[in-house]
């Protein structure tokens, strides 16, 4: 079954791990909540790398956090998507010139999609992730 | 010859314990052969005692006399008679073929852990002389006999205790010598009581006296034999014992010993059923009160064990409970229809139970050969090196705690929903007991086969061992699935045997 | 009045004197070799709580100052003692074992500043997996240079992004 | 005896289909009560039919063959038991099962899933091995108690074939034994739906799988195909536990005061019968999942020994004492 | 097929329609994917990112029950204790207790 047809039935129903060390997690949490309510879409957080199929990275990551994110990744069941939440995720936001803190998320994991914001909403959460579902549908 | 079979199947073994120390001189492969093929004959007595007994119904066999079936020249029985009925064949058949079964076993077990020679004679003529005993408790029709052969089998199950010669299995054996020397003085006592009197020995004659005159010195006596036998029973307040022995005995030996508590509950309910049938309801609750006692103890106390052979007999004192809440409303409830078919599903737990931990026992020996350690915190991974040992542990765990396909569950059934009709509580108790007893087994097969794979020295189970385990976990299947072919075949008649006690008397007067 | 009243009683004690900064904060300054037997002597007097371990780094005079804020139940006053270790090699004993929760504290400060502490039980690296540079916390380790070599040269950014003129 | 093989082949199909429609419903009442709005009716067959998709990963350490297997059996013991319960018509296998067997049945899927979890290898699956074991030795109790009354109290008032599901589903059993009797079976009935969310893991009890304590528990390591077989066996489990205890306590059929004959009746019956599974699995899972939080281990011991237990000895004993007047 | 008088049960039927209901669970699985590209540490076991640096092993089983049932264990523990004459003191109780039983009933 060839990759976009599985995204195509991925994507009903997206359960999300979330690796968040920072302010990705006080982000999260409203759209879990009721009133963004990411459960509409088939979206629910689950514990283990084995059951996810999106991998959120949210906030900065340092070296040794790092090596934690990308073991997971690499645990996780393909076809997964990942996620870079933030703008820290994005160019290492406040921390640019931190000397413990990466950069850019995509020179150590694969990133499908960066949501910018510091933090970013919930609605640019949404937003992202509803940008996921529709390219997929294009694709289809 | 073959209507002498009764008391060959005593004699034999006897023969076969002493010449096995001769024979053994020559050499152990010859001792290994004279062994397996003394067992071998015993076991075609026993099985000809059975088709005997299917075909002539309740028969007696008198030492010593003549004309074998005249049971009593003048009057009362002076001679050692042996009433064969179909409960004492089954049970005779019962351990004879465990026996067989644990001897094939313990041939490459022993000598990886005794180191043959000397020690092997003395492993070979004991096994006989326990198997001898248990066949002579079996068989036997009058009270001192049944003595006779239950000192036998204390004083060899107990030398075979302190077999491994170390520290602590002495201390075992020194236990047990003393709790059978306190049974056997009560018992003793029990018989002298009977025997001065009604200055008779033979069951059935003095069943048949006491059904006239039942005087107060007769309750006294039947309870100080009820209790010496629930000590070698092993039954709640006086079940410590066992668990030591059962420790430190090697474990094809620990099978045997399962049998001898089962051919104990076959005596109790032959004094019980046959003997002082006339005080059975208030008896049968008794024997209920302990059964479920042993029940909730046996369990409750195998969870927290940390040696995998304590813990597997803690399960059989559990698993005794069961059969004595089976036997106990058999009797307390005789009359009455769920009467009987307690009793079925008692008498058909005893054969399960011996099967089901008889397995287990066996796989605890066959860790132990391949790892040398018995505690569980020092084992784990064991799957990943032996998938057949894994297999068959799975089998046993789901036979012992009556998983439905398989023979556990088809005794147990009958049993709860006939002991439900006598009290709905024991019903409950016996639900509960099962599920403990499946997270005993639950926790043993975590700690010791699952987890990463085990690093130590694995050394490769022989073929005789491996074999013999399969035989009994096949045994475990056919039973289960097809329950009717052991229930209709060895079952009932020996229910009937059971119930029957005016043909038993009838047989010797 | 409080304060002037342990203060006498640890300068009769330790010999040290005892300066009272403000309102129920005291600080003491002694030698790297006497801290320990100061404040096994100020853990009797009931400084039984260690807040934190800290290092100042004076570069100008090739020193480390190393701070440890004890605070009394009993009498609700704050201690700070000091001590001056030299900046190349700096080691000093440690206090693990008079204040257990000393032993974090140290091991972050070994990390950062590369203090070595005798008699810690575990100096094993904490947040920084696999540095090799010199301790970042220490005021001569150029942390621009080092970051600007570390993620932004080698992948070729844009230049302006990270100049800063001096 | 072609109607029983084509129901026997249908009925374990239709259980998955129920059990997933049951589970949306779970979903969505949950939803709604949190003040969400909750996902699509059909999600659970979605997040399924991903599952299927994803890849099915069998870590190193783990024992492979009971790995994979325990999955399979799990399903396949679940949707044994839909044959033996008297699912509004009388059951499949009718003469060919009765009460203790499925008490028995419903040990084995949290067997399979407890054997699954410890095969696995992974710290996460062995604690929520054992706190599923011990969780199946409290919950255990109290149900055994309940199911044993019930047939107490058929036996006492005369009843012929006490154990076998068609006779209790067959009688009105809150009548039977007078006042005490009634009161002693209501206590049990509330017994029997506080140990529901015991057995399917359910909030409260949810011990086994906790997500923020031990990383998805038993199923830390299981993902694609095998996690979706035991997605499948958790959702029938719950028509399962729920149709015996509405078998048990509620045997009211609904084709007699239509007055419907023919083939109506039983698809009447049916009908009736998963409105009954519903209201139960509404009452004893979803709203006790959405009021409490999670219990602490030991706490599920002393809560489901304490408590349930007193209170179904008590209704035992009314019961018996209900029958002798 | 064997029935008690209260209820009955038939491993046969039980097995056949096992193997059938089997036969349907293969067909679903079989919808599946089965295996996964193995990649560096995709089959590690999951530690939250770390290694799991002592290998898996089940210790302290069935903690939370022995923790509930802390009393009843304490009291079975001084029961256990092992020592030959409290076997034999237990042993006279039983006697009494039988003795009392059969005589006094």
């Amino acid at each position: 079954m060839e990759d976009a047809k599985k995204l195509k039935r991925l994507v009903k129903s997206v359960w999300v791990f979330n690796w968040f060390n920072s302010c990705g997690f006080t982000e999260i949490l409203p759209v879990v909540g009721s009133r963004w309510d990411m459960e509409r879409f088939g979206m629910i957080p689950v514990a283990s790398p084995r059951h996810a199929d999106c991998l959120i990275i949210a906030g900065y990551q340092t070296e040794k956090s790092i090596r934690r994110a990308q073991r997971i990744y690499r645990q996780m069941p393909k076809p997964a998507v990942v996620i870079g939440l933030g703008s820290c995720s994005m160019s290492g936001g406040m921390y640019w010139d931190s000397y413990n803190t990466i950069k850019r998320l995509s020179d150590y994991i694969p990133v499908d999609l960066y949501i910018p914001g510091c933090p970013p909403r919930p609605e640019a959460i949404l937003k992202g992730i509803m940008s996921i579902f529709r390219e997929v549908e294009d694709h289809a | 010859m073959m209507e002498h079979a009764p008391a060959l199947v005593i004699a034999f073994p006897l023969f076969a314990a002493f010449a096995s120390h001769l024979i053994g001189r020559l050499g152990s492969r010859i001792r290994d052969i004279w062994v397996f093929a003394s067992l071998l004959l015993t076991w075609l007595f026993a099985v000809f005692l059975n088709l005997e007994v299917m075909q002539r119904g309740t028969y007696a066999y008198t030492l010593g006399a003549d004309i074998s079936s005249l049971a009593s020249p003048a009057g009362f029985p002076v001679r050692i008679v042996l009433v064969i009925d179909g409960m004492s064949a089954l049970i005779a058949f019962m351990a004879v073929s465990v026996t067989l079964a644990s001897f094939i076993y313990s041939r490459r077990f022993m000598e990886r852990v005794s180191g043959g020679g000397e020690s092997a004679d003395r492993y070979c003529s004991l096994v006989l002389l326990f198997l001898a005993g248990m066949l002579g408790m079996g068989l036997t029709g009058d009270f001192f006999t049944l003595f006779v052969f239950l000192e036998m089998t204390s004083i060899s199950s107990a030398s075979l205790v302190a077999f491994f010669r170390k520290g602590s299995s002495f201390e075992a054996a020194f236990k047990y010598m003393i709790i059978s020397a306190i049974n056997a003085l009560f018992l003793l006592f029990g018989i002298g009581m009977i025997y001065s009197q009604y200055g008779l020995l033979n069951m059935a004659a003095i069943a048949n006296e006491m059904v006239l005159n039942f005087s107060f010195l007769d309750k006294v006596a039947l309870s100080l034999i009820v209790s010496a036998i629930l000590l070698k029973l092993g039954s709640v307040p006086v079940h410590m014992w066992k668990v030591d022995v059962y420790q430190k005995v090697p474990s094809s030996v620990a099978v045997m010993c399962i049998t001898s508590s089962l051919v104990g509950i076959y005596v109790l309910s032959r004094i019980l059923f046959s003997v002082f049938f006339s005080m059975s309801a208030l008896t049968g609750w008794m024997i209920v009160c302990l059964g479920s006692l042993s029940i909730i103890v046996g369990v409750s106390m195998a969870l927290p064990q940390k040696d995998l052979k304590r813990m597997i007999a803690y399960a059989s004192i559990a698993e005794i409970g069961y059969v004595m809440l089976g036997i106990g409303t058999g009797l307390a409830g005789m009359s009455s229809t769920f009467g009987t078919v307690a009793l079925s599903g008692g008498v058909f737990h005893i054969i399960n139970d011996a099967l089901d931990l008889g397995l287990m026992f066996l796989i605890a020996g066959a860790v132990f050969y391949a790892t040398g350690k018995t505690g569980i915190s020092k084992l784990g991974g064991i799957a990943h090196r032996s998938a057949s040992l894994s297999v068959l542990f799975i089998i046993g765990m789901l036979a012992v705690s009556g998983i439905p396909p398989f023979n556990g569950f088809v005794s147990k059934l009958i049993m709860y929903e006939s002991v439900f009709c006598l009290n709905p509580v024991l019903s409950v108790i016996g639900i509960l007991g099962s599920i403990l007893m499946l997270s005993v087994f639950v926790k043993v097969f975590a700690s010791v086969f699952l987890g990463s794979p085990y690093k130590g020295k694995f050394r490769e189970i022989p073929l005789s061992m491996t074999a013999v385990m399969w035989i009994f976990a096949l045994l475990i299947i056919l039973l289960g699935l097809f329950p009717g072919l052991a229930l209709d075949g060895l079952v009932s008649p020996a229910v009937e045997a059971l119930l029957g006690h005016g043909i038993y008397m009838g047989v010797i007067i | 009045m409080h304060e002037k009243e342990i203060a006498g009683k640890i300068g009769r004690k330790t010999g040290m004197k005892v300066d009272i900064t403000r309102k129920r904060r005291m600080s003491v300054r002694t030698d790297s070799r006497g801290l320990r037997e100061f404040c096994v002597c100020a853990k009797e007097l009931g400084f039984g709580h260690l807040s934190a371990v800290s290092v100042t780094d004076f570069i100008g005079e090739g020193e480390y100052e190393i701070l440890y804020f004890l605070w009394s139940y009993q009498d609700g006053l704050a201690l700070t003692v000091k001590t001056r270790i030299g900046r190349e090699e700096p080691s000093i004993d440690s206090v693990s074992d008079i204040w257990g929760e000393a032993q974090i504290h140290e091991r972050e400060l070994h990390e950062l500043f590369g203090v070595e502490f005798v008699g810690n039980a575990d100096l094993s690296e904490l947040f920084l997996e696999g540095w090799n540079q010199t301790p970042p916390f220490r005021k001569d380790f150029d942390w621009r240079e080092y970051v600007r070599s570390r993620y932004y040269r080698n992948e070729g950014r844009e230049r302006g992004y990270f100049e800063v003129e001096k | 005896m072609i109607m029983k093989v084509l129901l026997a082949m249908v009925v374990p199909v239709a259980g998955i289909l129920i059990g997933l429609l049951y589970k949306g419903i779970d979903r969505i009442l949950a939803a709604r009560m949190q003040g969400r709005v909750g996902p699509p009716l059909v999600q659970p067959l979605r997040d399924v039919r991903k599952l299927l998709v994803k890849e099915n990963i069998v870590p190193d350490d783990a024992v492979g063959w009971l790995f994979s297997s325990m999955p399979f059996v799990a399903l396949v013991s679940v949707m044994a038991i839909l044959l033996y319960l008297p699912l509004g018509i009388t059951p499949v296998l009718e003469g060919y099962g009765d009460l203790i067997l499925v008490l028995y049945l419903l040990i084995i899927p949290s067997l399979a899933l407890v054997l699954g979890g410890f095969a696995s290898s992974s710290p996460y699956a062995s604690v929520g091995g054992q706190r599923e074991m011990v969780k199946m030795m409290s919950y255990e109790f109290p149900l055994a108690i309940a199911v044993i009354s019930v047939a107490w109290l058929l036996y006492s008032s005369g009843a012929e074939n006490v154990f076998s599901l068609s006779v209790i589903s067959g009688t009105h059993v809150w009548g039977l034994a007078g006042i005490p009797g009634l009161a002693g079976l209501a206590v049990i009935f509330l017994c029997m739906l506080f140990v529901i969310p015991g057995e399917l893991g359910r909030i409260p009890f949810d011990v086994s799988e906790a997500d923020s304590e031990i990383a998805g528990g038993i199923f830390a390591e299981y993902s694609g195909r095998n996690l979706a077989l035991f997605y499948l066996a958790d959702a029938v489990k719950a028509v399962a536990i729920a149709s015996l205890a509405v078998a048990l306590f509620l045997p009211y059929t609904v084709s007699g005061i239509f007055g419907l004959g023919g083939a109506a009746a039983p698809a009447a019956d049916f009908l009736f019968h998963l409105l009954k599974v519903f209201f139960v699995l509404f009452v004893s899972s979803t709203v006790v999942r959405v009021v409490t939080g999670r219990l602490a281990i030991s706490r599920v011991v002393s809560v489901y020994w304490k408590y349930p237990v007193i209170l179904s000895f008590l209704g035992l004993l009314l019961i018996m004492g209900g029958t002798l007047i | 097929m064997i029935s008690t008088g209260m209820g009955s049960w038939s491993p046969l039927v039980f097995l056949i329609c096992v193997a059938f209901i089997s036969v349907v669970v293969q067909i679903i699985r079989s919808l599946g994917e089965g295996g996964f590209r193995k990649e560096e540490d995709k089959a590690e076991a999951f530690f939250s990112g770390g290694r799991l640096l002592i290998k898996n092993r089940v210790m302290d089983v069935y903690w939370g029950f022995f923790d509930a049932m802390g009393r009843y264990y304490g009291w079975m523990k001084r029961m256990h204790n092992g020592i030959v004459n409290d076997y034999v003191y237990w042993f006279v109780l039983l006697v009494t207790v039988v003795i009392g039983v059969v005589i006094l009933l």
